[in-house]
């Protein structure tokens, strides 16, 4: 089974060694004449005001976090689909109870308005 | 492994729950907002629906169904129901904290019957991965009813707090998991037992994995070393959740206790007895000695429970049938006595008051004779004195302990108990003998008066007639 | 040989990725370190034949976790000088700490007890395995039992993330597209007789 | 060749950079969140090392679940510090001691 993956080893090999390659060769080739007025924050002639970084909005907390139930129950429903015709009958109820269970949480979402972007 | 389709009726009640806790969700969702009642009104209906059911299925033998994973006994039957009949009052408790304080949210009650729904597969447990997500089931549950308050900042607080070690007590817990697991190369509590039972030398690896495994149920339990979140998180909570926290999860973690200690570890109950004996005795010195000097009445509770827990243990250290029988007679009175004394906070407090201050009970005797008399039956039943129901709970496990010949433990306890006896008899004396400042008004119904009577009343009872839970509790253990 | 050259670079990776993780100083970047921590493990369960789950790690926690946890890192904006107060101040203790179990962890699971003479080597898969298949027959199976608790665990998550979080902003004027599509002309224009009047 | 104690020694030292983790962060809640992950991680390195060389899929089938109940912890977790943000406006854990601890 491993030898499957010897392509993306060498692909991992290959990228962190182009990445390296390119970084090293930027930083010892390139001329570099910093002084400190060059490296400071320029914001229209003035200096920065406040952090660069700005506040998220909690509604892209509440999107990730959905995104991330359903991103899970997307990774059950793989190898069920794989497994589908050896599992019976069985094994499919079973999956349907368990889409069912996370639909009501889907009505839960979708009544309290939390996939709206008002 | 080959697959049997499993059998659904032992798991009947589980899946009654399930349903109906969804249900309650929907009615929520459609109703909640014109007819906030009817949430409430189905969410004890489901209970009680479910503690029939589980009456109604008593499982005469164990059985195991689920290929493994589930298991209904006798056990699992007698603990389910009883702590369905706690979450009960819990909920007739919160509805009235809720309404008083304008709080009320559907939510609440979904969550808490998903947490019932953790604790039931948690007692039902046949393997170790069902435990873990019943475990991880409540504890989630109970993380998100701490912080349901958002404007308060306290509540958050603890809920964070709670949070963090409860995640590090599932980790911990998780890590003795993979080393059993490592050993005995079965998940099933069952198989584990067998390995032990014909390995013959004991395995090291075995016993590291058991420590892991007692810190991990310890910080869940809040014995002492590992209690430094349960005042906090009971003073930090809302009052309502303070008393689900304080009483349905302590019965579910006796189960887990004997799910994986005696189900699954018996091969090495020496080490155990020895690591519960330390966690005991701290827990009984810690908790009866700090809870003196506390003003707030749901941290002197708190710190009450940890010496409770203490008591608790003492009977699964005495190692017998017999003494896991007490333990578990044990942990129902204790559900029973922690749900009247963080009840009577909650029956006496009001809009902007929580009366958790143990000032708050002072001079309650001329503001109302009657809920003084139920504060007097709680205390001192909770300090074990005769004739109350405390007292043959903490009688029955210490005959235990001296009947495995460990009579040191049994004293210690003793003294650990009478310095105990000081701080529930200070309530008692505030409540009869001192001035009260001025009259905060009762505001609580008469519903809820009923339910902290017949509360009160039944530690009355059970103090005159312990026999018959006892017997049961013999008889569930088989 | 192979495969013991490339899991000593995969854990060497993991190592450092965990220990920046718990030392780094702005929160940003130890969401970045346990990013690679996550990447390298999962490249050390492919090692151990689950391929499945080393999938699963990649797209579930680098994917989704991580990216909540950055979201949450970006919205609280926190100020980062007070908080690394008083690291130093743990820092022997846990050091001391961490490195007496580590001894005894590795002493312990070190010893021949788990050695190859004792477990044996495990068989090497064919290159057709799928272990998704092996674990799906399991699953749904088996384990249909935890396979329904975990769908209620996420509802629970669900339930709770959305009630903690969730606030209804006051005075938000929004679209309603499906009642606009469903006005009818009666409901907007009303139609008043009245009599002309007289131009003076 | 690789053995098992390959995998336990590197579980090993991963609970154990976690459970420093926690203790050396005291002050930060969201790098004590990410310790708890990196806690998870470790766990589910033994399980799939025990489940590879048992050749028992149990422990895999334990690591998925583990892997689903830590995402909704994580979820829960976050959400929980979200609401103590906003009433705090702080994370750092020595603010947080309105309770004595």
């Amino acid at each position: 089974m491993l030898q499957n993956y010897l392509p993306i080893l060498v692909f991992i090999v290959i990228a962190l060694g182009m990445g390296t390659v390119m970084i090293l060769a930027g930083s010892i080739i390139g001329p570099r004449r910093p002084d400190a007025e060059k490296l400071s924050p320029y914001e229209c002639g003035f200096e920065a005001f406040e952090d660069s970084r700005m506040k998220f909005d909690v509604r892209y907390y509440l999107v990730a976090i959905l995104f991330i139930i359903f991103d899970l129950e997307i990774a059950f429903l793989f190898p069920w689909a794989v497994v589908l015709d050896e599992i019976g009958t069985f094994g499919f109820l079973a999956m349907m109870a368990f889409l069912a269970v996370l639909v009501i949480g889907f009505i839960y979402e979708w009544k309290k308005g939390a996939l709206e972007w008002e | 492994m080959p697959f049997v389709t499993p059998e659904f009726l032992p798991a009947l009640p589980e899946i009654l729950l399930a349903v109906m806790a969804c249900l309650v969700l929907l009615v929520d969702l459609y109703f909640g907002r014109r007819h906030p009642s009817w949430v409430f009104l189905l969410a004890q209906a489901s209970l009680v629906l479910c503690a029939l059911l589980c009456i109604a299925l008593y499982p005469e033998e164990p059985t195991t169904t689920f290929n493994g994973t589930f298991r209904s006994d006798g056990m699992s039957a007698v603990l389910k129901v009883f702590m369905i009949l706690v979450t009960y009052f819990v909920l007739f408790y919160s509805k009235f904290y809720l309404d008083v304080r304008d709080l009320f949210k559907g939510e609440y009650f979904v969550l808490s019957l998903f947490a019932v729904l953790g604790m039931m597969i948690l007692v039902s447990a046949a393997s170790l991965l069902t435990l873990y997500l019943g475990l991880e089931l409540m504890a989630l549950c109970l993380y998100a009813l701490v912080a349901l308050n958002r404007e308060s900042s306290m509540a958050s607080e603890a809920a964070m707090k709670y949070f963090v070690l409860g995640a590090l007590a599932s980790g911990t817990l998780l890590y003795g998991m993979s080393l059993l697991y490592g050993v005995t190369g079965s998940l099933e509590l069952d198989r584990i037992r067998e390995y032990q039972s014909v390995g013959g030398e004991i395995d090291i690896i075995l016993v590291l994995g058991l420590v892991f495994i007692v810190v991990g149920v310890a910080f869940k339990l809040g014995a002492a070393p590992f209690h430094m979140w349960v005042p906090d998180v009971y003073e930090g909570a809302p009052t309502s959740v303070t008393l689900f926290v304080g009483t349905a999860p302590k019965i579910a973690a006796f189960g887990m206790l004997m799910r994986l200690l005696v189900d699954g570890l018996a091969g090495v109950q020496g080490d155990w007895i020895e690591m519960l004996t330390i966690l005991s005795v701290l827990s009984m010195a810690v908790g009866n000695i700090i809870a003196i000097a506390q003003t707030n009445l749901k941290r002197m509770l708190a710190y009450s429970t940890i010496a409770h827990v203490g008591f608790l243990l003492l009977g699964i250290i005495a190692g017998t049938r017999a003494g896991y029988a007490a333990s578990m007679f044990y942990v129902i009175v204790y559900a029973l006595m922690g749900l009247g004394a963080f009840g009577m906070i909650i029956v006496l407090g009001s809009k902007g008051f929580e009366s958790d201050r143990l000032d708050d009970f002072r001079g309650l005797n001329e503001r109302s004779p009657w809920l003084a008399f139920l504060v007097l039956v709680l205390m001192l039943s909770m300090a074990g004195v005769p004739p109350f129901v405390g007292f043959w709970a903490k009688w029955s496990v210490l005959r235990e302990v001296v009947a495995a010949d460990q009579v040191w433990l049994a004293t210690v306890a003793v003294v650990l108990a009478v310095i105990g006896l000081f701080y529930y008899l200070r309530v008692v004396r505030l409540v009869y003998f001192e001035e009260g400042q001025e009259a905060a008004p009762l505001v609580c119904g008469t519903d809820v008066k009923v339910m902290i009577s017949t509360n009160a009343l039944a530690i009355l009872a059970l103090g005159v007639y312990p026999s018959a839970l006892l017997a049961l509790c013999v008889t569930a253990l088989g | 040989m192979a495969e013991l050259v490339v899991f000593y670079c995969f854990a060497a990776i993991l190592v450092f990725a965990a220990f920046r993780v718990i030392t780094v100083r702005n929160p940003v970047h130890a969401a970045l370190f346990l990013v690679l921590a996550f990447f390298s493990s999962a490249c050390v369960w492919i090692l151990l034949e689950a391929e499945f789950l080393a999938i699963v790690l990649v797209l579930v926690y680098v994917g989704a976790v991580m990216v909540l946890f950055l979201f949450v890192v970006m919205m609280l904006d926190i100020n980062l000088a007070p908080l690394r107060e008083g690291f130093t101040r743990y820092l022997g203790l846990g050091a001391a700490v961490a490195v007496l179990i580590v001894a005894q962890l590795l002493l312990v699971l070190g010893s021949d007890r788990f050695g190859l003479e004792r477990v044996g080597a495990p068989v090497r898969r064919a290159a057709d395995y799928s272990n998704t298949e092996e674990l799906g027959v399991l699953l749904y199976t088996v384990y249909a039992y935890p396979f329904e608790i975990a769908a209620v665990v996420l509802l629970v998550a669900i339930i709770a993330a959305i009630s903690l979080t969730m606030r209804r902003r006051p005075g938000i004027k929004a679209q309603n597209p499906a009642e606009q599509v469903a006005v009818r002309r009666s409901d907007r224009v009303r139609l008043v007789k009245m009599r002309s009047e007289s131009r003076r | 060749m690789l053995s098992l104690p390959h995998f336990l020694g590197l579980g090993a030292i991963l609970f154990c950079l976690s459970v420093a983790g926690i203790f050396l962060n005291r002050k930060n809640v969201i790098i004590l969140l990410m310790a708890i992950e990196l806690l998870l991680l470790s766990v589910n390195m033994n399980f799939i090392a025990f489940s590879h060389f048992h050749g028992d899929l149990a422990g895999q089938i334990f690591v998925f679940f583990i892997l689903t109940v830590a995402a909704a912890e994580a979820a829960i977790g976050l959400a929980i510090l979200v609401v103590l943000f906003r009433s705090r406006q702080t994370i750092n854990v020595d603010d947080l001691n309105t309770m004595k601890g």
